[in-house]
């Protein structure tokens, strides 16, 4: 905020010169820097070789072939069932993939949107002063200090249709409120979104407190001062601050919501019949159930590149490496 | 254009009270600046007009009307900030166009204005840069040309030139006056800084500790300050203040030494409520000479144009010449005729006759 | 109506937890007696508990099953060939079965085995639903963390095609199990061949009989005023239904005549359960069976006898619960503990936990009675199907150290004697597989006289379900579509296509040669018993 | 600035819609771990929020005691699990915060490997059970499954993407000027690391670990694939509660489920003050 002044006149930056004059030297010096730069980034290179790309070139070979543990064959000798693009084909006619697909892009996009909104609003009414702020911060974040699995176990009882959920509606609205939110397809998947919301929104709340406390607060009253409302501040001033950390927020959101699994599995097991089985949930009943390995290293593989893409466009919002400001 | 009176204003933080029955008026076109040591209540004075802070007590009247629960987006003040409060991820026009954008004006409006504005400000060569990474004082008339174009009857500055290196605050200040003069809004100007107070500034207000000591132009509160905190805060350096005890037609220093006073200074020096008075000269207003206040030299500070004597006991004079003077040896200084101030020890008030 | 279907409820689940009081309870007659001593077997008796009266007729001779079994394993050790442990994967719920002693002053199975054999049996709890995955698991990676897998019989089939179980055949030709003996398997080779083998060999060793069983209650139907209202509603007299029709319209008589007080039936409709019904309904529509796959590997389900059967499956949930598609057996026992069903489809210790004076929470004691399967009339008989669902059999593992000592155990286990023993325990679910168990005076007293008579013919018109490569798979593709039917968001017409296209999809990858190898041996294990159209 | 009193009432419920709506399940599972069985799946009138007859059994039972009738005995108590857990997310974090900082640290500083931002959110986004497969077949030839370092690997490594980026942000974040004034000094590379760079760096260190931690404490899947036995996680754990005569062992799993919660609640108080600003990931840089 203060450094962006005097940053153009050379003279009033002594540090520029140094920093230049240091980094001269050392490159200079035989490249000692880079050395230990290599050295550096060696463990994570290693760990990402290690458990990333010889699992991806696995999970590509078997894609491209018809094993399975039913096959009786050790998975080297996977090639005699070679299998070519079939189990690519598959996925792209298999209906239950897509629509897998499509519930968890349809969670990605009711969950994710409120989490971010109930996050900002939680993290707006934050900015502000007032009594117990520190105590309800520290609730706000519990949720995701419980583990999922047990969360689920918890969602799974709270929202039986003679549950607490249907009791509290109950007494609120003073009539005998039944609604059976697992076993209605509609509602299941409402039930389940409701949980991943529950748990997840702090982390949103979070990311999104620190973006807004980040925005400078003479910019927001010059704004003020120049006539702009609350909601024009955010729309000018606060929303394009706070972008970057918007398009993270909710990037990691979609990439977790592909992974959600504990919470949901334990609620609905992905059902009433496939109403709430989303891309995990699929991709384990498909890998324990019906094993058939290869297909889920194709459909994954498939996921994969998908998501890349995503993450792709996700990344050409943040900072580039290097340039500052 | 529009005169402020701040009445009986006071400001309470909890228990801490940052002003104490402010009562201040600036009037139409006027540039005033509040000068004070940082937490003297300036920058509060300033929120307070702005509508960013609500008085504990008292009111705030723009002309005649009371703004006192005014929100401050309907003050139309015109506010710069210490660091610009630039919108850094806009460009120069979009800085410009912000106040008649959010206010509903027709494109073409804002357009002609903004235009307008540039010229007038010299940026109509930059309109399209992003305003990250502008020099200071494009940033300076950007800010001030941000707010001017909403036409505000108030301009407010808080120490816009903190951040800026001291070789370029001249140019800044200079630039400031220019456009205060062409603007001729009522202008607050809150700094630390008394060069800019004195430079700038039609009046200054004296702060200090949530009170405001004294208001006048420039001259007036350098050779009349109100009172001890006035005379050592204002000057560079400040006022020499010897306190002493009144005896008769001169005043015994406690430092040791005697100064005789004139008849009109007997006088006023017996408006004391007690014995005790402290005597006071600007270091540029003595001499060397026979009478006046002898102290040992502890150094002396020759800066070209002036010499600065650093005596014993906190004393300076300033002489436009070089003077032969050792280090350690006493000198006597006797203070101008005219130049003696008089405060009364007990209130800290300048006594006047 | 919503109000009283909502206490009922709680009424169920309220007793839901006493249910399980009432299964602890040792049933009366069995006293503490000695502290087990191998000194104190019965004459001529090798081995087996001791300690409790009664506990002789769970010892063994030398020349039994059990018998050749721990000789084999102690001549094993004494060769010092044996293992010193046998790791068994047995899911987390049921590891009390073996590791609690019953009755009071018993061994536990486990100690009795370590005490006889000298060989440490060491039990891995897997969380229950995760057996097949661990062992695939334990399988594919060539893990070795098991000797013997326990999983649902009808996924012997998978673990075969794994190559990864052992191929029992040799062993049972050495080591006599006599699994068809008299006293041996309810249907003697064929159900040996149904629970223990896959595609003509033996994969696996049969540890319980979960056989449904049709359940009711003696007081409704025995009484003139239901008769009656019975009579007027449909212009039949309240019997037993025999038919799937009748069923269906007595227990929609029963919900409609009492409000929804009392549920015509319960039988269970969640996912993962629920299909068991619409296998009766389905395989009764040919005679002397309806196949859900040909000999030849065709699909036969997506036809209009698949239609009918789901067809009649979804619209029989009018009589259901409201709650019908998240009820568990927890909430169907509770249920009819309770006295809120009149009819239910269950496992075969229903009697045995609720028709049992011990459980105070039961309002049906001396109430229950049983009954074979409903059917239908085709081609001049009756034919009526349970299903054989479930039931946890045993592997040895190509990974273990020595799969002879581990099948050994097996056969010890799983004789006659001692699996009558472990039936017996009430602590876990294993259900009664062999006649041994049926007429054990232990189990007949605890299952009662009417129930074994009728687990008996339930076993002999007992179906198996898809136990092929792929079962898994197979049926969980058949769960959804027909939950998805019970849901409403699919026509039974759709939910047959959508499952035969799954089908053809899962045998393609499995591989449809040795696929129509294992239906046709799945096939020939269907039972052709018919029964005369009742008059 | 001012705020008008129907902003302190809008405040006001909101905050405590967001309370109500945040402790409704917590509250759920603090009353669940207290109830004894008969009140786990009560309904209507015995539903109650509070426990009726409050009792410490659930935590008892997941300890080894035989605290009714109606379930037998635990044969395996809860401690190893806590134990495995509390091993396996320590030292994964461990493992991920060491190789994410200092791969962080060699990008931001050297321009080192710069494959690493996109390969690791490639691996983020790896669906974990598509990838479960070769990993699985790789641990067992590598004689890993079941052990807690085998499982601390896998950790490390699916949480070194969370890792790098916050730790890389921090370090484009950080003023280069002060670890150049120790260089001109004289200090070494490495020695400005650990002595100028990691002490100022503690706040984001923490923050980040915390973030890290959780996630691998809160895993599931991982856990039960790659687990058997000896070094099964506390999540692994709660899913085999359950009995054959009561069906899920609610009231235990609750009780499992507090005690859980408690590692990362001390955490996320102990480094409270650094947690909002620890998660800016350098995107605030105007």
């Amino acid at each position: 905020m203060t450094d962006t002044t005097g940053r153009t006149l050379p003279a009033a930056d002594p540090a520029a010169v140094a920093r230049t004059a240091v980094r001269d030297a050392k490159d200079a010096g035989g490249g000692t820097s880079t050395r230990l730069g290599t050295w550096l980034t060696l463990p994570a290179q290693l760990l990402i070789l290690f458990v990333a790309v010889f699992p991806l070139l696995m999970q590509l070979y078997l894609s491209f072939t018809d094993w399975t543990p039913l096959s009786g064959r050790n998975w080297t000798e996977a090639y005699t069932l070679w299998a070519g693009t079939w189990n690519y084909e598959d996925v792209f006619a298999d209906d239950r993939f897509w629509g897998a697909l499509g519930r968890t892009l349809l969670i990605v996009v009711v969950a994710v949107p409120v989490e971010f909104l109930l996050g900002l609003g939680l993290a707006t009414l934050f900015m502000d002063e007032f009594p117990g702020k520190r105590v309800l911060y520290s609730i706000m974040l519990v949720p995701m200090m419980i583990v999922p699995a047990v969360a689920g176990y918890m969602f799974y009882l709270l929202f039986q249709s003679d549950g607490p959920i249907n009791g509290l509606l109950s007494a609120i609205s003073g009539q005998d409120v039944a609604i059976r939110w697992l076993t209605d397809p509609d509602l299941a998947i409402v039930a389940v979104m409701i949980a991943d919301i529950w748990q997840w929104t702090p982390l949103m709340f979070l990311i999104l407190l620190a973006g807004l406390l980040g925005v400078p607060q003479d910019q927001l009253k010059a704004a003020t001062l120049l006539g702009a409302g609350p909601w024009q501040r955010f729309r000018t001033i606060v929303l394009p601050k706070i972008k970057t950390i918007i398009v993270i927020a909710l990037a990691i959101r979609v990439i977790e919501i592909f992974k959600i699994f504990d919470t949901l599995f334990i609620m609905t097991a992905g059902g009433p019949g496939v109403a709430t089985e989303t891309i995990s949930v699929f991709f384990y009943k498909i890998m324990t159930l019906e094993l058939a390995w290869s297909y889920v290293a194709a459909a994954g593989l498939v996921v994969l590149v998908g998501l890349s893409v995503v993450a792709g466009v996700a990344m050409a919002f943040l900072p580039k490496p290097g340039k500052r400001a | 254009m529009t005169s402020i009176h701040l009445s009986q204003i006071v400001k309470r933080f909890g228990d801490f009270t940052a002003l104490q029955e402010m009562d201040l008026r600036i009037h139409d076109g006027e540039f005033i600046a509040l000068l004070g040591p940082s937490g003297c209540g300036k920058s509060t004075t300033m929120n307070i007009i702005a509508g960013m802070e609500d008085p504990s007590e008292g009111r705030v009247m723009f002309g005649d009307r009371d703004v006192t629960a005014l929100p401050m987006q309907k003050r139309g003040v015109g506010f710069v900030f210490q660091n610009y409060a630039i919108f850094t991820h806009m460009t120069v026009r979009e800085n410009l166009a912000y106040g008649p954008r959010m206010h509903g004006a027709p494109r073409a409006e804002i357009e002609r204005r903004v235009v307008e504005m540039a010229d007038f400000l010299d940026l109509g060569a930059i309109l399209d840069r992003p305003s990250a990474g502008l020099s200071v004082n494009i940033l300076q008339r950007l800010a001030i040309g941000r707010s001017a174009i909403m036409e505000p009857a108030i301009f407010l500055l808080d120490e816009p030139l903190s951040n800026v290196d001291a070789a370029f605050r001249a140019v800044m200040r200079r630039e400031l006056k220019s456009l205060q003069q062409r603007f001729e809004q009522t202008m607050v100007y809150v700094t630390h800084d008394q060069l800019e107070a004195m430079t700038m500034a039609d009046r200054i207000a004296v702060m200090d500790h949530g009170v405001l000591q004294q208001v006048g132009t420039p001259l007036e509160v350098y050779n009349a300050p109100a009172n001890l905190f006035v005379a050592q805060f204002l000057g560079a350096p400040g006022m020499n203040l010897l306190p002493g005890m009144l005896d008769g037609d001169g005043i015994v220093l406690e430092g040791g030494g005697r100064i005789a006073l004139d008849d009109r200074e007997v006088r006023t020096a017996r408006r004391a409520t007690g014995r005790d008075v402290v005597y006071g000269f600007r270091p540029e207003e003595a001499r060397m000479g026979e009478d006046g206040v002898t102290r040992p030299v502890s150094f002396v500070e020759r800066i070209g144009a002036r010499t600065i004597l650093h005596m014993e006991g906190g004393i300076k004079a300033v002489f436009e010449n070089d003077v032969a003077v050792a280090e350690g040896r006493p000198v006597t200084l006797s203070p101008n005729p005219g130049a003696a101030r008089i405060f009364d020890a007990g209130t800290g008030a300048r006594l006047e006759g | 109506m919503i109000r009283r279907i909502r206490s009922t409820r709680r009424q169920f689940l309220r007793q839901s937890s006493v249910l399980g009081a009432g299964a602890l309870l040792a049933p009366q007659f069995i006293r503490p007696g000695r502290a087990w001593a191998q000194d104190a077997l019965r004459d001529g008796a090798i081995g087996g508990p001791t300690g409790f009266d009664g506990a002789e007729a769970y010892q063994y001779g030398a020349d039994t099953p059990e018998g050749r079994a721990i000789e084999a394993l102690k001549a094993m050790v004494g060769e010092g060939n044996a293992p010193s442990s046998i790791r068994l994967a047995l899911s987390e719920g049921s590891i009390g079965q073996l590791t609690a002693p019953f009755p009071e002053g018993a061994p536990s199975i486990k100690d009795l085995f370590e005490a006889e054999s000298g060989i440490t049996l060491d039990i891995i709890g897997v969380p229950s639903g995760q057996e097949f995955t661990k062992a695939i698991q334990d399988i594919s990676t060539n893990g070795g963390t098991y000797d013997v897998y326990t999983v649902d019989y009808n996924r012997l089939g998978d673990l075969a095609e794994t190559g990864g179980i052992v191929n029992l055949n040799d062993f049972v030709a050495a080591h006599r199990p006599e699994w068809d003996a008299p006293n041996g398997y309810v249907g003697g080779e064929q159900g040996v061949s149904l629970l223990n083998k896959y595609r003509g060999d033996f994969y696996g060793i049969s540890l319980d009989g979960d056989f449904l069983t049709w359940v009711y209650r003696t007081d409704l139907f025995e009484d003139d005023a239901m008769d009656t209202a019975h009579q007027e509603a449909t212009g039949r007299a309240l019997t037993l239904p025999r038919t799937y029709a009748e069923l269906d319209e007595t227990a929609q008589f029963f919900t409609q005549h009492t409000d929804g007080r009392i549920y015509g039936c319960t039988d269970l409709r969640n996912q993962g359960w629920g299909y068991i019904n619409w296998y009766g309904r389905y395989t009764t529509m040919g005679n002397p069976n309806r196949f859900l796959f040909a000999d030849d590997g065709s699909i036969l389900i997506n036809s209009d006898a698949g239609v009918q059967a789901t067809q009649e499956y979804v619209d029989s949930l009018s009589y259901h619960a409201p709650d019908a598609i998240s009820w568990s057996w927890p909430e169907q026992y509770g249920s009819m503990a309770a006295g809120t069903s009149a009819m239910t489809c269950a496992w075969s210790n229903m009697p045995k936990f609720l028709d049992n004076p011990g459980n105070e929470g039961s309002q049906v004691v001396g109430k229950l009675g049983s009954w074979a399967p409903p059917g239908r009339v085709v081609d001049g008989d009756l034919v009526s199907r349970s299903l054989l669902w479930f039931s946890l059999a045993a592997a040895v593992s190509e990974q273990a150290e020595n799969p002879e000592a581990c099948y050994l155990f097996l056969q010890w286990l799983g004789g006659p004697q001692i699996s009558a023993w472990m039936v017996a325990n009430p602590a876990g679910y294993f259900d009664p597989w062999q006649n041994a168990h049926l007429d054990d005076p232990l189990v007949r007293q605890t299952y009662h006289d009417y129930h074994v008579e009728t687990i008996r013919r339930s076993i002999e018109r007992a179906v198996p379900s898809i136990n092929y490569p792929g079962a898994t798979a197979f049926h969980n593709a058949l769960d959804e579509n027909l939950v998805a039917a019970l849901t409403g968001d699919q026509t039974a017409a759709e939910a047959m296509q959508r499952t035969e296209r799954e089908w053809q999809r899962i045998a393609r990858r499995i591989g449809e040669d040795k696929l129509q190898e294992a239906i046709a041996f799945n096939n020939g294990a269907w039972p052709t018993i018919t029964d005369p159209v009742p008059s | 600035m001012t705020r008008s009193p129907a902003f302190h009432v809008f405040r006001t419920a909101a905050l405590l819609l967001a309370l109500i709506f945040v402790l409704i399940p917590v509250l759920w599972m603090v009353s669940m771990a207290f109830k004894p069985i008969q009140e786990w799946s009560a309904t209507g009138d015995l539903l109650t929020w509070w426990p009726r007859d409050p009792t410490l059994d659930n935590f008892r039972y997941i300890f080894g005691e035989r605290t009714s009738e109606l379930i037998v005995a635990l044969e395996r108590t809860a401690g190893r699990p806590i134990l495995a857990s509390l091993l396996s997310s320590v030292v994964g974090t461990a493992i991920a915060m060491l190789a994410g900082t200092a791969a962080a640290y060699g990008l931001s500083r050297f321009g080192s490997g710069r494959n690493l931002p996109l390969a690791l959110i490639q691996l983020r986004l790896f669906p974990p059970l598509a990838v479960m497969i070769p990993v699985m077949v790789m641990w067992a030839y590598l004689d890993l499954i079941d052990t807690w370092w085998g499982l601390s690997l896998v950790y490390g490594i699916v949480t070194l993407p969370f890792a790098f980026w916050l730790m890389k942000t921090y370090f484009d974040d950080m003023p280069r000027e002060i670890e150049e004034a120790a260089l001109v000094e004289g200090c070494s590379r490495f020695r400005v690391l650990t002595r100028v760079t990691l002490p100022m760096m503690r706040g984001p260190l923490a923050s980040s670990a915390l973030l890290v931690f959780i996630l691998n404490w809160s895993d599931y899947l991982i856990a039960l694939m790659l687990t058997t036995r000896e070094w099964v996680t506390i999540p692994v754990y709660m899913a085999s509660l359950s009995s054959s005569m009561t069906g899920q062992l609610y009231g235990a799993k609750a009780a499992l489920g507090l005690i859980a919660a408690v590692p990362p609640v001390i955490l996320g108080i102990a480094i409270q003050k650094h947690l909002v600003r620890g998660l800016t990931f350098g995107a605030l840089k105007q």
